[in-house]
């Protein structure tokens, strides 16, 4: 009888299908891609604002695909938000006099400080129109 | 010790994540969503030069532009490594992500300055 | 060639090795142990481990309490001796990590426990034996040089001409069997609890190292002493630690009626008391449930007759604090939360006062054979151990039979006979037989639950010499048996039916010891009570009962006097003043 | 149970590989009683003392503190001990070894590598000076107890790295349990080591792409993906910062 050595599974490829907190993983990761679109929308609106070409770009951005892909990158965009605030407390424990800080606090006021800073943004952006 | 470079990229995903999470939701629902849609108009183009016309203002948008494309590039060099196992090119991806980050914060440059 | 071989990776066998490696740095030492040493038994251990710290109390108060808890058959200088060194082990333990429990300005904080008159346990929250385990595990780490054996299973010992010379052991991994050389060896394998049906016990505690001590020619000591756990889990034998009742839990019977002051324990008070009521020591609360259940005041469950935990008034946030395993166990295993239920309990085996015969460094009478914890049996328990004595245990004569151990080597450095390549080859065929396998005989679970049975029978909390009698029979029988049972798995890889069948062997021959020395021992003492005999009878017992392998390969039984050095024989008194 | 009643079964798919006979795992069924309180291991000790005795698996203490018994139970590292047949409804309840290492017999994986990278860590209180006299202990509050507790809680089970995708992928990365260990001690008040060098590595802290499946599996609630986090944040301001310690 021969002994073969210990059994060595092949690579599993769909992995991140085998359980949902693996998908939810790869769709949290994922959102990066959206970031990335949601910096080059933001870029050209910048450079048709300075080059004045405000108008082609609102049109440009009008179109349904346009949109479309847009609704996606905020969902990402808002996903990733919730997730990334939600993880900060596990790299940030706080501790007061020997008392660790819940996360759920943490992250009340990583949320909070979206909300508002979200608000300002908005404020500035509207303001005089 | 070996030396590594991680912490550094790690900060910078990092500091890249809470930026891009605090702001880009909001820019991407004004301008990619709720302006193009008609709920609410677009604001004068005179406006939005205005606010573009700090310099303080136009470096904050450099600032966030290459945290973002720093963050998307670290995670985009993981997760491509992870679901498609191909960690062992990882020096070839990692240059093509950060380097993808380094010219998008080049380019932003270049508009905004 | 091995200096200091150590058989078992639990909590003994670990501090063996550390003092070696600690010592004489030069010494070989190996630890064999048939799962890997972190898995071993003692990380179970849940209440704690009692050592003199704190003011007002003293060494001698523990010397009493341990010796009066162990109906005055402990070997007076072993006490002495370990209560003495108990707290230089456990702040040792301190300063390699250990995470124990805290009071607010620092120091080690400790609790009440059975039997104790004082405070004096120490604990980590109630997983004192796992932080403790883990604790010399990680710090063992330190020392690259310490061999391990891991997944290891030693099938006997080498001895020629009264001198042990290495062990044989089988990789569990390969199946491959070799024979380890070794100028001493310790048998540090822990107990045997798994000869009973129900049990803490883990199922590795088979009593390996008796039998193999036993079967070397060494003799066992007061093997008729087990102990009965008063609070079990019905159907797992999962424990409920005395840090329970020692935190305030009451035992009450169907009635609700806190039973142990019909027993001569004391009345009940609403805080826990020291040495009275739930405190008193495990034989007598053991005993006192088998005299509710005949008065039917007992619960019947289809586990059998329970009494129950009642920890309610603790309140969760204390329960949590100091006893979240307890909770932790009682949702994951009774889908109940003691917070707001009680918890059904029941006596179970939990622990071996016997083991094989040492002197206090662990020496037994084969030269350069050595044995510590609770394999062991330097007699510190007598006929009763107290909860929490265990633990100190185990690292004070672990430690000292490393040291002894590590002496032994360096003085004996003669090569090795060649009697220990004969014998290791003629093991090796015997095992490699066996692997052939066999499918006629009888499956290795039935005779284990036949020899179960028996042993419950005979020898449980209550004794009479007839049953003993017929069980000398049954496992007599049994021990033919088992020579032909039936063996399916063929393999050389991992065979854990090979494994079972020499572990079914070994407790075997531990079982026949024990109702060999309790059909001797014909008294009533501690943990050990016979119904025919109700006395305790200091004129004829105060003595040890001695067992050794007769050429015929039964047991027989001898007697050996208890060293008094302090505290004559008393009555044994709790709870009253 | 009374024997005259049929007590209901449940069906056990378990891996067997034998490296003797099969070139890679195969499928066995076996049916064992459906009983309230059995948990999956106890399926498992029945089938090996009454249907094949040649199945093997590794379990010692039932209790869920022993750490041996992890399987991949329905495709999630379990502790069968504490996982119990009531959970899986009408069966049948596939049981596989933990995923990520190599199985050297039927559940049994090998988990040396593992043992090897703890000792990496240098898992032990490292002291400076001289040792003290063993005449009393060094003191620790209970706020600082707690400050590492939960990292000490580790039962070595193995889960972690089984639900972890960089470990099964690239079986070089350190690992949930093994910085959760490094952790304990660096953040214990009695210890005056320094492990940057080892944790501060591609293949360490760096390796972790914060999954969480390690966290969320792990029967102890060691939470070993922040134990990771935490260590990065350490880790990346002492690379900025190269004068603060920890
Ligand atoms: C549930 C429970 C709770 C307890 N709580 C407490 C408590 O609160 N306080 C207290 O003081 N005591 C307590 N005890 C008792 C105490 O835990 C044990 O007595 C003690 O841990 C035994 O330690 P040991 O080192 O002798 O053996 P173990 O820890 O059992 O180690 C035995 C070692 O021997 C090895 N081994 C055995 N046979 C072989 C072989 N043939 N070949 C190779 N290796 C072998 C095993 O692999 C293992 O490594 C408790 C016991 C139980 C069961
Ligand atoms: S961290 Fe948790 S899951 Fe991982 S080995 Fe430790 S106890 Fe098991
Ligand atoms: S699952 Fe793995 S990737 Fe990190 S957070 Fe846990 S170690
Ligand atoms: S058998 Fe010990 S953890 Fe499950």
């Amino acid at each position: 009888m021969t002994v073969r050595a210990p059994y060595r599974p092949p690579r599993d490829r769909l992995w991140f299908t085998r359980t949902r907190s693996a998908t939810v993983f790869v769709l949290r990761e994922l959102t990066s891609v959206f970031v990335a679109w949601s910096v080059v929308f933001l870029l050209l609106l910048a450079d048709a604002v300075l080059s004045g070409t405000t108008r082609e770009f609102a049109a440009l951005a009008a179109r349904p695909w346009m949109i479309a892909l847009n609704v996606v990158a905020l969902a990402a965009t808002a996903f990733h938000a919730v997730t990334f605030l939600n993880l900060a407390p596990k790299a940030t424990v706080v501790r007061l006099d020997g008392w660790r800080v819940p996360d759920w606090v943490i992250q009340g006021g990583n949320h909070s400080a979206w909300l508002v800073i979200s608000g300002l943004i908005a404020y500035f952006v509207l303001r005089s129109s | 010790m070996k030396r590594t470079l991680e912490p550094y990229l790690w900060l910078l995903f990092s500091g890249g994540g809470v930026v891009a999470a605090l702001a880009l939701p909001v820019l991407v629902l004004l301008f990619g969503v709720l302006m193009p849609l008609g709920v609410v108009d677009w604001p004068s183009a005179g406006h939005l030069t205005a606010l573009l016309d700090h310099l303080l203002v136009r470096l904050a948008l450099v600032v966030v532009v290459v945290l973002c494309l720093f963050h998307a590039a670290h995670r985009i060099r993981f997760t491509s490594e992870e679901l498609l196992g191909i960690a062992r090119f990882d020096l070839v991806i990692a240059v093509l992500c950060y380097g993808a980050a380094v010219a998008g914060g080049v380019t932003a440059a270049v508009v905004l300055l | 060639m091995i200096d200091v071989l150590i058989v078992g990776g639990g909590g003994a066998g670990l501090r063996a090795a550390l003092a070696v490696a600690e010592t004489d740095p030069a010494l070989k030492v190996a630890v064999v142990s048939k799962v890997y040493p972190m898995r071993s038994h003692t990380v179970s251990a849940e209440g704690g481990a009692a050592a003199v710290i704190g003011v007002g109390d003293t060494l001698d108060e523990h010397c009493y309490d341990t010796i009066s808890g162990g109906d005055w058959l402990c070997d007076q200088d072993a006490v002495e001796a370990f209560v003495a060194e108990a707290p230089r082990e456990l702040i040792q333990l301190e300063h390699w990590g250990c995470p124990w429990s805290r009071e607010a300005d620092g120091r080690v904080a400790v609790r009440p426990f059975g039997g104790m008159k004082r405070m004096r346990t120490w604990y980590a929250a109630d997983k004192t034996g796992f932080h403790l385990l883990h604790t010399l595990f990680q710090t063992t780490l330190k020392y690259q040089d310490i061999i391990r054996y891991d997944e290891w299973y030693v099938t006997t010992l080498v001895v020629d001409d009264g001198r042990v010379h290495g062990v044989v052991a089988l990789d569990i991994r390969t199946g491959r069997v070799e024979t380890i050389a070794a100028r001493t060896v310790i048998l540090a394998t822990g107990g045997g609890g798994r000869v009973f049906p129900f049990t803490t016990n883990a199922a590795i505690k088979t009593g390996d190292g008796m039998a193999l001590a036993y079967r070397a020619g060494a003799p066992l000591k007061d093997m008729e002493f087990v102990q009965y756990h008063p609070t079990g889990l019905p159907f797992t034998g999962i424990l409920i630690t005395e840090a329970a009742r020692a935190e305030g839990g009451w035992l009450i019977n169907k009635d609700g009626y806190r039973y142990l002051q019909d027993y001569d324990l004391g009345r009940p008070t609403p805080t826990p008391r020291l040495r009275a009521m739930e405190l008193g020591p495990r034989d007598r609360l053991s005993q006192a449930f088998v005299h509710e259940q005949r008065k039917g005041r007992t619960v019947d469950t289809p586990y059998g007759p329970v009494v129950y935990l009642d920890l309610r008034h603790l309140g969760e946030s204390k329960i949590d604090a100091r006893i979240p395993f307890v909770r932790e166990l009682c949702r994951s295993y009774q889908n109940l939360d003691p917070a707001t239920d009680l918890i059904p309990v029941r006596p179970v085996v939990h622990y071996m006062m016997g083991g094989v015969h040492t002197d206090l460094d662990g020496a037994t009478t084969i030269a350069g054979l050595f044995a510590a914890g609770e394999t062991a049996c330097v007699s510190i328990n007598g006929a009763n151990r107290l909860g929490s004595n265990s633990l100190p245990e185990i690292l004070v004569f672990g430690r000292r039979a490393g040291v002894a151990a590590a002496e032994f080597a360096r003085a004996h450095r003669e090569s090795e006979p060649p009697a220990v390549r004969s014998q290791g080859d003629d093991e090796a065929r015997r095992l490699a037989r066996t692997r052939e396998g066999s499918r006629t005989g009888e499956r290795i679970a039935d005779l284990r639950e036949r020899m179960q049975h028996a042993l419950e029978g005979a020898a449980g909390i209550y004794r009479t010499g007839d049953e003993l009698t017929k069980a000398v029979d049954t496992l007599a029988d049994l021990r033919e048996r088992a020579q032909e049972a039936r063996l399916e798995d063929t393999s050389a890889t991992f065979n854990t039916e090979l494994i079972n069948l020499q572990e079914l062997c070994a407790m075997l021959d531990v079982a026949r010891t024990v109702v060999a020395c309790a059909l001797g021992r014909q008294e009533s003492r501690g943990a050990h009570q016979r119904t025919d005999f109700p006395a305790r009878d200091d004129e004829t017992y105060l003595a040890h009962s001695l067992v050794h392998r007769a050429p015929d390969g039964t047991p027989s039984v001898g007697l050996l006097p208890v060293t008094i050095t302090r505290w004559p024989p008393g009555e044994r008194v709790y709870g009253r003043d | 149970m009374t024997d005259a009643e049929q007590p209901a079964t449940i069906r056990l798919e378990v891996a067997r590989y034998r490296p003797e006979q099969d070139s890679e795992p195969v499928f066995q069924g076996y049916d064992v009683p459906l009983m309230d309180d059995w948990a999956v291991l106890d399926g498992l000790a029945y089938v090996k003392d009454r249907l094949d005795g040649s199945l093997s698996f590794r379990w010692s203490c039932r209790m869920g503190i022993c750490g041996s018994c992890g399987m991949n139970v329905n495709g999630e590292p379990r502790l069968t001990c504490g996982s119990f047949l009531a959970e899986y409804g009408d069966g049948p309840i596939r049981i596989e070894p933990l995923k990520g290492f190599p199985v050297i017999r039927d559940l049994v994986v090998d988990i040396d590598d593992f043992l090897d990278k703890l000792s990496s860590v240098r898992p032990w209180l490292i002291r400076e000076g001289e040792e003290p006299p063993l005449t009393a202990e060094y003191a620790q509050t209970p706020e600082q107890l707690d400050a590492y507790k939960q990292y000490s809680m580790c039962v070595n089970c193995m889960l972690c790295y089984s639900a972890c995708p960089v470990y099964v992928l690239d079986p070089d990365f350190l690992g949930p349990a093994a910085i959760a260990l490094a952790q304990r001690y660096n953040l214990d008040s009695r210890d005056m080591g320094d492990r940057f060098d080892v944790l501060n590595l591609d293949e360490a802290v760096w390796g972790c792409v914060f999954v969480g499946d390690c966290t969320r599996v792990c029967p102890k609630h060691v939470d070993p993906a922040e134990a990771i986090q935490r260590y990065k944040l350490t880790a990346a301001l002492r690379s900025v910062l190269p004068w603060s310690r920890r």
